[in-house]
């Protein structure tokens, strides 16, 4: 990218199974008010454009960023919601950026799913005339594409239970996580069965939240801090619709995802060029596939890269040091805190969960089930 | 239908969505509704910048984008800003029922506010008999009946020419 | 500070029940018409791509080629299981009593698959790469369910 | 903006009451089949697609993936942005920042509502807030009956006028063969029509309509190597207004609203002094007839209170000398979520002077939309034939 787009400042809820204190318009200011105070802007003066990120149904609100324009401070000003993940939020508020037509943008993304029921609310993300009376959400899905990826390329339950091992214990030093503990394999795998393959330990739990950030245009950005996050590469794309229709052993749309992001960066051996990876494994053999579609290793090799040590937290490329998706992210805000734990890591703000001086990381993110649409970001501190 | 249909059963897929939620009223609105249900007091929050009070009251007042802090109380008398009457069984999607048609609505401006609520007006539907800019009382249900919501309120009741 | 007080926690149960009414348009109605009155499944072939889709489509997702009605082929009704899940919890939009299994089937002569129940045998002896026909519901009434399920060939 | 962005190329469906012949996907498709044999493309050089409707107003969750088959993006990059009525015009918006930004070239956005699949009803009480309003919302039409009595009190208009702008409406509408209500009406039928929510009468509202609009934007390269009349997007400015003060309904209000915010700051940006003289001709987005008679005194093409005075003299009329809505507007036509893209693509065929029997009979060299929906939300958008302009 010829100009370029930083993001200046992060701020996230503690994340917790349920905050029945706060509506969501309270619990989305919390973390508007911390990241203008982190960076010492105000609406008013600096932020020229606002992104949200939620979905009517989830917030049982229609036209739900009706509740989102005070806090964001979108009176008489301009404020859209982008009714995907939270990655592509950050995707399209770098777009805005670029355009030239806004100079700093409030990005935010918030849900509490304590207030519905997530498999109500997934089942009508199915197409309603083939498929959505057969009663399917996210898990039974991800069951199939958890059953179809691990027969075609010899991932065993033991390997998906490494990731829950891995994140959750990562989880233990990252603050705002609400679903953490050192636990074994076994533990893992003796967890009640959901949706066989899957087991309760394999789900990302219920949880509701919230996330901020700021990005700015490359002179804003320098105004505002001395070590802004940049925004190297992007992208997204679209798989088929219907489960019927795709390859779930593989995920082209992260495969084409990355790609883009990928060239735009530069980047062409992103094992050895990316420094940390944060993905939204809203499932723990999500991890896995992710990873073979990020290109971080070939088709079928994600199961011997847990066995590896690899993406582990000191290993060679640290995969979720935050916890992941598994230590209790909300749906939607999943993908910006996929940023914001990468922006953290960057710039060193990442505490106990830091990992060593990385300058490339990756967030990933994905809309609807089995991850349909893809959104990969690419960060570096240079 | 375009021209070029022809004959040829059509199907349709009938499907009721029916999505369950526990709302949080969030410290602001809970403040509001519970002091309508328990005391049957309205309040609204005033901002530091603008002055501005709001009703129902709310965490930041949009037009400063600062936090609001002062509650204060409101009403229960009012003036009428705006009416309708309504022709439509609009229904009542927390119980499914409609409101039965005529009746009167608008939009009243309590004493102390800078905002307005819609509610239901004591006053035959009938154009002649209602005023912008007349005054109003809310009427509450008993205390016993009240559950902390808008239905609280049964009504507005014209308050004559004193 | 108002937030400061120690309020009570106010929750409030809704439902929003929202009526909708899905048309299932031309090459929809011609497949669900078959199926409910002739027990046949049908698909759409892609001339173009050389492809049979289930479901029917009246546009091709790979090369965007328009597709009508004649171009629809019947597939099946016998498959082949590509993936399978057991489902062990209820929800109210469930036609089903857990636990039960959902399967991607792949038809005999699509290239893409259904998904579906698959019944009439344990979690334990279904695979991948299990043959299975399907059982067709009694009344049909123009909707997905009219196969009830895919059981074992 | 870093670079120049036009329309080189849009369709919509023909709009009705009634779809069952095709389903979402189909709808949708109807439109982006429409755009890309208006511009003579492609689906392989689109580079992303863009789509937005009104949020589960059909009852389906994540939309845009069901869709994909249909709105070409199988594959591509795109997303979905949701904003209430405006959508349309926010999608544009979009659309044109992911051209300016150099990273795409060629964009295709759809706006999209299939009304008869959902329930209105309930999705629109909706909008109000669940533990305050949501038990006794007055709906759209309320609210809009509120704007009527406040209209008529502060200014003397009468149900006449109402009825004026509805007739004006469905009558441009029958010079338009895609709009939905192309009624031959006359102010007595409007006036004698059934009462909903006293002033508004049946007429005087929008209908229910299923339909879709989708328009491809293009860099100014691409935009002058591949067609002959682009039509340039020469401003844009959105404004939203906070959720519970919804003071549009009170037309003597002093308070900043954000259709004059919002207009005023697009003037302000193309250094407009009379938008009068400035555009010739305007596509807005009236929901009720009233909103129609204020959106002409918040963009200043009179003064306030003058908004009636404008039907009553024929001014706004398709021969008139401020033609607005020659397509027939919200009135004739409103799938929500298309109903802002399709003020824009109407303003763009009036531009190119492809708009047909709804042509208006002048010269047009540039043209002003706006969008409505959400707690008073808007995007205006300005056009134009020439970058000179």
């Amino acid at each position: 990218m010829s100009e370029r787009v930083a993001i200046v400042g992060v701020a996230q809820t503690r994340f917790g199974p349920k905050r029945a204190d706060v509506n969501y318009s309270e619990m989305a200011y919390e973390v508007i008010a911390q990241v203008l105070g982190k960076t010492g802007l105000t609406v008013e003066r600096d932020v020229d454009n606002a992104v949200s990120c939620s979905h009517d149904i989830w917030d049982g609100q229609t036209i739900s960023d009706i509740g989102i324009t005070d806090v964001i401070g979108g009176h008489l000003r301009n404020e859209e919601k982008m009714a995907m993940d939270g990655s592509t939020a950050v995707y399209y508020a770098a777009i805005g950026i670029l355009s030239g037509e806004f100079d700093c943008t409030l990005v935010l993304a918030h849900t509490k799913m304590s207030q519905t029921n997530r498999n109500v609310v997934n089942n009508t993300a199915f197409d309603p005339i083939y498929t959505r009376l057969l009663g399917l959400d996210f898990t039974s899905a991800a069951a199939l594409q958890a059953a179809r990826y691990m027969h075609v390329r010899d991932i065993t339950d033991r390997q998906a239970a490494k990731v829950v091992v891995k994140n959750l214990a990562n989880a233990v030093h990252n603050p705002v996580a609400h679903n953490k503990g050192r636990y074994t394999i076994e533990e893992v795998l003796d967890a009640p069965v959901v949706a066989a393959p899957l087991r309760k330990m394999d789900i990302a739990p219920d949880t509701d939240g919230a996330v901020a950030l700021i990005m700015a245009s490359e002179e804003k950005a320098k105004r505002i801090t001395s070590s802004p996050v940049w925004i190297l590469g992007m992208g997204t794309s679209y798989d088929a619709h219907y489960l019927g229709d795709r390859d779930l052993s593989e995920c082209r749309a992260l495969e084409q995802a990355a790609a883009r992001a990928y060239k735009m960066t530069g980047i062409t051996d992103p094992a050895r060029e990316i420094d940390v990876v944060e993905l939204s494994e809203e499932f723990s053999y999500q991890e896995l596939l992710w990873l073979e579609g990020l290109g971080i290793c070939a088709h079928g090799e994600a199961g011997r890269l847990i066995d590896s040590g690899f993406t582990a937290m000191d290993g060679d490329l640290p995969v979720n040091p935050s916890g992941g998706l598994l230590s209790g992210v909300p749906a939607n805000v999943a993908g910006l805190n996929r940023v914001a734990e990468a922006a953290l890591q960057l710039t060193g703000d990442a505490e106990g969960h830091q990992v060593h001086n990385p300058k490339i990381a990756v967030a990933q993110g994905h809309s609807g089930f089995c991850g349909q649409h893809q959104c990969v970001i690419v960060l570096g501190k240079e | 239908m375009r021209p070029e249909d022809r004959k040829q059963e059509l199907i349709d897929i009938p499907m009721t969505v029916d999505v369950p939620y526990r709302f949080a009223a969030g410290k602001y609105m809970t403040k509001f509704l519970v002091e309508l249900r328990d005391n049957g007091k309205f309040y609204g929050i005033r901002c530091p910048v603008c002055k501005r009070v709001q009703m129902p009251p709310r965490i930041v007042c949009a037009a400063c984008h600062v936090k609001n802090t002062e509650w204060v109380e409101l009403g229960p008398e009012g003036t009428l800003v705006g009416f309708t009457i309504m022709y439509l069984p609009l229904t009542d999607p927390t119980t499914g029922k409609p409101h039965e048609p005529p009746f009167s609505y608008g939009s009243v401006r309590l004493d102390g506010s800078d905002s307005v609520l819609d509610h239901f007006l004591n006053i035959e539907p009938e154009v002649e008999k209602i005023k912008v800019g007349m005054r109003v009382k809310a009427v509450l249900r008993s205390p016993e009946q009240r559950v902390g919501d808008l239905s609280d309120i049964l009504y507005f009741d014209p308050i004559p020419h004193q | 500070m108002p937030e400061d007080r120690d309020s009570e926690v106010f929750e409030v149960d809704q439902h929003i029940v929202a009526h909708s009414r899905y048309y299932a348009g031309r090459m929809g109605s011609r497949f669900y018409v078959t199926l409910r009155d002739e027990k046949r499944i049908m698909g759409t072939r892609c001339a173009k791509c050389d492809r049979v889709f289930w479901p029917p489509r009246s546009t091709c997702g790979r090369c965007f080629s328009q597709l009508s009605e004649n171009e629809m082929v019947e597939i099946g009704p016998n498959g082949t299981v590509e993936t399978f899940a057991l489902v062990t919890y209820s929800e109210p939009v469930h036609p089903r009593q857990p636990p039960f299994i959902y399967g991607i089937i792949r038809l005999d002569g699509a290239d893409t698959s259904i998904v579906h129940f698959i019944d009439e045998v344990d979690f334990e002896n279904v695979a991948i790469g299990m043959r299975v026909r399907p059982v067709f519901a009694e009344p049909r009434h123009g909707n997905i369910l009219d196969i009830a399920h895919f059981r074992p060939v | 903006m870093k670079r120049n962005v036009a329309i080189i190329g849009g369709g919509q469906t023909y709009h009705a009451a009634r779809r069952h012949d095709v389903n979402q996907v189909e709808m949708v498709n109807e439109a982006v089949r429409s755009a890309l044999e208006d511009a003579k493309m492609a689906i392989d050089e689109i580079d992303t697609v863009l789509i937005g409707n009104m949020e589960f107003f059909e009852g389906t969750h994540l939309t845009d993936c069901w869709l994909v088959d249909g709105s070409g993006a199988y594959g591509k990059p795109g997303l979905k942005i949701t904003t209430g009525g405006t959508v349309g015009a926010t999608i544009v918006c979009g659309g044109v920042h992911h051209v300016a930004s150099g990273l795409f070239d060629k964009v295709l956005c759809i706006g999209f509502e299939k009304q008869e699949e959902g329930d209105t009803g309930a999705i629109l009480s909706g909008v109000a807030h669940p533990l305050y309003g949501r038990s006794m919302a007055g709906a759209a039409v309320g609210y809009f009956a509120m704007m009527g009595t406040s209209y008529m009190a502060a200014w003397g208009a009468k149900e006449v006028h109402s009825a004026m702008v509805a007739v004006k409406a469905r009558q441009n509408a029958r010079k338009n063969k895609y709009a939905h209500l192309k009624l031959d009406i006359t102010v007595e039928d409007a006036l004698n029509s059934r009462m909903l929510a006293y002033p508004i009468r049946m007429l005087d509202m929008c209908p229910a309509s299923n339909g879709a609009c989708a328009m491809i934007l293009a860099d100014e390269k691409t935009a002058k190597d591949r067609c002959a009349n682009p039509v340039w997007i020469r401003a844009m400015d959105t404004a939203h207004n906070e959720q519970f003060e919804l003071d549009w309904r009170d037309v003597t209000t002093k308070k900043p609203i954000f259709s004059r915010t919002s207009s005023a700051r697009i003037y302000k940006q193309l250094g407009v002094n009379k938008p009068v003289d400035y555009f010739d001709v305007f596509e807005i987005y009236e929901p009720a007839t009233w909103a129609e008679m204020v959106w002409y005194e918040d963009l200043g093409l009179c003064g306030p209170g003058e908004g009636f005075r404008l039907i009553e003299e024929k001014r706004t009329e398709i021969d008139g000398s401020i033609p607005v809505n020659p397509s027939g507007g919200v009135l004739s036509t409103n799938c929500i979520g298309a109903s802002a893209m399709l003020r824009v693509w109407e303003a763009a065929l009036q531009i190119r002077g492809d708009a047909g029997d709804h042509q208006v009979p002048k010269e047009v060299r540039r043209a002003l939309t706006t969008a409505y929906g959400g707690t008073n939300w808007t995007v205006i958008t300005a056009l134009s034939r020439s970058l000179d302009d």
